[in-house]
């Protein structure tokens, strides 16, 4: 099994993300902004980092690389399991492959800091993740407000799409451990086989760094992949 | 064009005039400017520097390079160094800074070595508008380390109305490399190809070095002021890249990175340091605006540009990699055997020198041993009266502004990408685990107030500050960079108070045998007459042994003994505290340095061989606030029960406050005391029991003196908006 | 073909919020100034060839719609300049 | 009193450089524009009571000076709406 960690110009998170594939027992390869072909791999991650420097709006540029079309036709034609990270959810959004946006934090100001999250929904590319589970990982942006439209918060919820929240240590949701002024403090969002959020589960893979949750969430994921959920090529 | 156009002297016009034997046109002038520029020559300060310790037996190269490099381990370098970006932080916080971390980041990239860290130490004024610099700095440098993906690990901030139009950034980076993967600037051979590779210039910071750092702040400063330079973090990601990827294919014969000064430096010190000559083609280099004259493309301090040094064969390589990642490459000339910098515009010759002549025969300040000896002589200073001890006086102290939480600031930095950082910024010092090449602790401090009435006393006291850190890890040092950063030199008191400061730091340095492999020193540091503190930021690398478990800085488990591990002296001179209490600064204790390696050899054998619970130096505050840190980490469910032998409530202010050189405060089971007193007085030592760790969120001192941990931890981390205490 | 300079104005839907803008008027209102409202939008100054000045527009307006603004919150406006 | 709105213009002095403009032309290109500059800048719109368009447009040049431009790097105009 082949997972391709997607990297663009500006991309900083990508030898983070290959050394944790690596430390789960799975092979990663690069796959560069200008290729026109995925269909080889059997799930892909893009990674974090400042995508042509964040440049215009977080993720926009990358978003009209010639890889994400690649990206797409894989999410459509095959159902290829995504993960969006940090930078890469930002991507994920401006390429209109999960639904909303991520703006700047409401306070202004890039915010690194350990974070609790929440699962809020199941999904059966993270088996082993249930709803309530938290999880303790790093997050590190300036720009991860997550907006939704009026009207729409709802039906992401209804749909199962609003992964993952931001609470507070005991796993409480509530306005003040919400650090970017996301909507529901959403932190993660799924649709179908593209899933992202904004917390680096690649930093948090031993506890001497502090976590070990991040381990956690990529492992799940990685058994969703090899369960081939609704996907052939393993 | 006139001397002073290029900030020069008439008499360094004349020698210039002796050493060309006819008069330099305007371009030649202009290079001269630029290199005989304080900033570039450390024409005031290198005899002072001189006389620092350099060699040390893991030392792989020392000051003259871009940076130090230390051996971490056999099959891994280590190359770090400080840098200042003071002046452009003042008038464009934000760029100043940012431009600042991608200047010392190119400095460590031009050894070969991939940056994985940065730290930056800043002193701010204390007044509103200083505040506002703080924020804009700081947004400068996450701007630039987080994008580009160094993590910013630790640092240290100061605040006094000594820096309110004169704030300092000091950045400091470290690298690592394979030793055979070395590089420099000094091994270009001549016949090579010259490639300037990165950002098209443009007038963005012309006479940065030799106007604007080279001079004091006054009305006339608004007029010079160049075009600011931006930093483009996405580019100089780039740019590493591409540069990184042509060392590791041993594609480049030198490297040299473009700071102050701009292609000028860079050419005429690539040339210099390998004795060849460089023959450069100006029309050639690629430009962001029309029109630039040969004079402002040669003193241009565009940023995110890189010099490489390619022989013919490689060359089609080196241009294909940039072009890989859409990095400009252009060849611009060629290295001669001449020893000459020969600059061509559109064909025509405009301008042609000895690299010598730029580089080295710069006139400097010599320093004869009378002056040097003179240095350390303590200064007559008074202390004044010391408070009566109250139990205030800790909130106080703790919502002042040396004293109060830094996280408000890191966490606007990313600490923690490339996933090495297992002590941050929350920490004293970082610990970043290098896998099977072991751990790399760094540390970074050098209080202003220390050295603002005995420079002596505060060079070394940061010095040993920053290896007393490493040796509470059990880190063993490898080597240190000093920023200085003073004020006028061509005034008698801030030339002498810089050098007492380098004297304190060459001594302590040497008695700790510790060599100094690199640093940076920022002068004119003086507004309308009025110099800064003399500070020297100091920034120890060490290796740590076991990287993936150091040593807690907690206050350990409940029921532990909490010692105060000291050095005998109780002197609050230049404390935090005393600040605070009484608004004077006095001078700071000095120490004797002959036992200073026995008692930091003692403390990291013991850390080594047998773990405290908790360990952590004695830090801004003294023992009282470094209780309150120890006690933040643990969290409200701990607490404290101590006492202290001093009846005499002056004598508990300064055992409570003081910050003397080489304390720590431990925690250790309570039935090892003895054990532990035994073997660290053996060294020489004191250890004093102030109490144990109790549950319950109070610290209780004397059974009569009292604070809750709510109360503490709110004033602590107080935002910085908040200054009105300190107006 | 001659060369035309075009301004991609994009601000955010009146609709969302603008914690930027608020922040700015608080400081605005700090300093002593009395306003209503601030709302930070991006100016985006092209220089494009094209063979008129309308057809300058169009391609302004195409690369607005396929990258300059992001429709989910924003709207935007283009304006060739003489 | 009336309330007007204006708009000040930010941008960046034409001899600074602009990392996001290039970017971004760089990926409109990349996109199959023909694009030959970009430059991007900040558009606030206020919103303020003044007693004629001329004295609003007064205090937004202020707020402009004092705020909302850096005038070490950038320039501005102001224009008040009808
Ligand atoms: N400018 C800064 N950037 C990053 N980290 C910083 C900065 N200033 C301080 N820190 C972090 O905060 C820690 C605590 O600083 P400080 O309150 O001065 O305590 P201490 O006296 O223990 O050094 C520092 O050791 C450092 O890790
Ligand atoms: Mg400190």
């Amino acid at each position: 099994m082949q997972i391709g960690v997607v990297t663009f110009p500006g991309s900083n998170c990508d030898v983070d993300t290959v050394k944790a594939l690596t430390d789960l027992g799975v092979q990663a390869v690069v796959i560069d902004y200008r290729n026109h072909r995925l269909d080889y791999l059997s799930a892909a991650i893009i990674p974090g980092g400042f995508s042509y420097g964040d440049y215009l709006r977080s993720g926009a540029l990358a978003a009209r690389a010639p890889v994400m079309a690649a990206l797409r036709d894989a999410v459509e034609e095959q159902k290829l399991p995504v993960l969006g990270i940090c930078n890469g959810f930002q991507i994920l959004t401006e390429a209109g492959l999960l639904p909303g946006v991520l703006r700047p934090n409401r306070h202004g100001e890039f915010r690194c800091d350990w974070q609790t999250l929440r699962v809020a929904a199941e999904s059966p590319y993270f088996p082993g993740l249930r709803v309530g589970d938290r999880l303790r990982m790093p997050i590190a942006h300036g720009e991860g407000a997550y907006y939704t439209p009026p009207g729409s918060l709802q039906a992401l919820f209804q749909a199962g799409q609003a992964w993952l929240q931001y609470t507070d240590d005991q796993g409480q949701l509530h306005a003040l451990t919400n650090p970017n002024g996301s909507v529901a403090n959403l932190a993660g969002i799924q649709q179908g086989s593209v899933a992202a959020l904004m917390p680096h589960p690649e930093r948090a893979m031993h506890r001497y760094l502090g976590s070990d949750d991040g381990h956690k969430l990529l492992s799940a994921w990685i058994d969703g992949i090899r369960q081939e959920v609704g996907h052939a090529r393993v | 064009m006139h001397a002073s156009d290029v900030g020069l002297t008439e008499a360094e016009y004349q020698r210039i005039e002796a050493l060309m034997g006819r008069a330099p046109n305007d371009l030649e002038l202009g290079l001269f400017g630029a290199l005989w520029s304080e900033h570039c020559s450390y024409k005031n300060s290198k005899a002072l520097l001189s006389r620092l310790p350099h060699e040390g037996p893991h030392v792989v190269s020392g000051p003259g390079g871009n940076a130090g490099v230390v051996r971490l381990s056999q099959d891994l370098d280590v190359a770090f160094k400080v840098e200042s970006h003071n002046h452009p932080s003042y008038v464009e916080p934000v760029q100043g800074a940012a431009t600042g971390v991608g200047g010392i980041l190119r400095d460590i990239i031009a050894m070969g070595a991939r940056p994985i860290a940065v730290a930056d130490a800043l002193r701010f004024g204390t007044d509103r508008h200083s505040m506002a610099l703080l924020h804009g700095v700081v947004k400068g440098v996450g701007l630039y380390g987080n994008a580009i993906g160094v993590p910013t690990v630790t640092g240290d901030i100061g605040f006094s109305d000594t820096y309110r139009a004169n704030p300092l950034v000091n950045v400091l980076a470290v690298g690592i490399r394979r030793p055979e993967h070395a590089m420099g600037a000094n091994t270009a051979k001549p016949g090579q190809v010259l490639v300037l590779l990165g950002q098209r210039t443009g007038r963005d910071g012309i006479h940065g070095a030799s106007l604007l750092a080279s001079r004091d702040f006054d009305e006339q400063s608004h007029e010079l002021r160049p075009t600011v330079q931006v930093g483009d973090p996405f580019l100089g990601k780039l740019l590493m890249e591409v540069t990184l990827k042509c060392v590791e294919e041993g594609l480049l014969a030198a490297l040299q990175d473009l700071g102050a000064a701009g292609l000028t430096s860079a050419s005429a010190e690539l040339s210099e340091s390998s004795g060849v000559g460089a023959e450069i083609h100006l029309d050639r280099v690629p430009l962001r605006e029309a029109g630039l004259t040969p004079y402002e493309i040669m003193l241009s301090e565009t940023q995110e540009r890189m010099l490489l040094v390619v022989s013919e064969e490689n060359l089609e390589r080196v241009l294909a990699v940039a072009q890989d990642f859409e990095v400009l490459a252009t060849e611009i000339g060629r290295t001669t055997e001449s020893g000459e910098l020969h600059l061509f515009y559109e064909g025509a010759e405009c301008a042609r020198l000895r690299t010598d002549w730029l580089v080295d025969q710069a006139p400097r300040r010599s320093v004869d041993e009378p002056f040097w000896e003179g240095l350390a002589q303590a200064p007559k200073t008074e202390s004044g009266e010391v408070p009566k001890f109250r139990s205030e006086a800790l909130l106080e102290v703790a919502g002042s502004l040396d004293a109060r939480s830094r996280a408000s600031v890191y966490r606007q930095y990313d600490y923690m990408i490339q996933t090495r950082t297992v002590y941050g910024p929350d920490r004293d010092l970082a610990v970043l685990d290098l896998g099977e090449d072991g751990g790399l602790a760094l540390a970074v401090d050098g209080p202003g107030r220390w050295a603002a009435e005995d420079g002596y006393a505060g060079g070394a006291g940061a010095v040993l500050r920053v290896l007393a850190t490493l040796a509470a890890t059990g880190a063993e040092p490898l080597g240190i960079t000093d920023g200085v950063n003073a004020g006028n030199p061509d005034k008698t008191d801030s030339y002498r108070a810089m050098g007492a400061l380098i004297r304190g730091v060459a001594d302590a340095a040497r008695a700790a045998e510790v060599p100094v492999t690199g640093g940076n020193v920022s002068l004119h540091n003086e507004t309308d007459g009025e110099s800064i503190w003399p500070t020297g930021v100091i920034g120890a690398a060490g290796r740590h042994p076991h990287p993936k478990s150091p040593v807690p800085q907690n206050l350990g488990k409940v029921g532990d003994a909490i010692l105060l591990i000291h050095s005998g002296s109780r002197d609050w001179g230049a404390s935090v505290a005393e600040r605070v209490l009484t608004g004077r600064v006095s001078a700071y204790p000095r120490t004797d340095l002959e036992n200073a390696k026995s008692r930091l050899k003692a403390m990291t054998e013991w850390v080594r061989e047998n773990p405290p619970h908790a360990l952590r130096v004695l830090g801004d505050g003294g023992l009282g606030m470094t209780l309150v840190r120890m006690w933040a980490e643990s969290g409200p469910s701990f607490g404290l029960q101590l006492s202290l032998p001093e009846k005499d409530l002056q004598e508990k202010t300064r055992l409570f406050f003081n910050e003397a050189p080489l304390q720590w405060v431990a925690a250790i089971p309570m039935d090892k005391l003895a054990e532990v007193t035994r073997r660290l007085e053996a060294s020489g030592l004191a250890i004093l029991l102030l109490g144990e760790v109790t549950e319950g969120g109070m610290m209780v001192l004397d059974g009569r003196y009292q604070w809750s941990y709510a109360d503490l931890m709110a004033r602590w981390r107080k935002p910085y908006e908040e200054v009105h205490d300190e107006l | 073909m001659p060369a035309f300079h075009a301004v991609v104005t994009v601000e955010l839907k009146e609709s969302i919020l603008d914690p930027a803008g608020e922040a700015t008027q608080g400081v605005l209102k700090h300093m002593g100034f009395s306003v209503d409202g601030v709302r930070i939008g991006r100016h985006i100054r092209l220089t494009l060839e094209a063979e008129t000045a309308e057809e300058a527009g169009q391609v302004a307006g195409r690369m607005a719609e396929e990258l300059l603004a992001n429709p989910v919150m924003e709207t935007f406006r283009v304006e060739v300049l003489a």
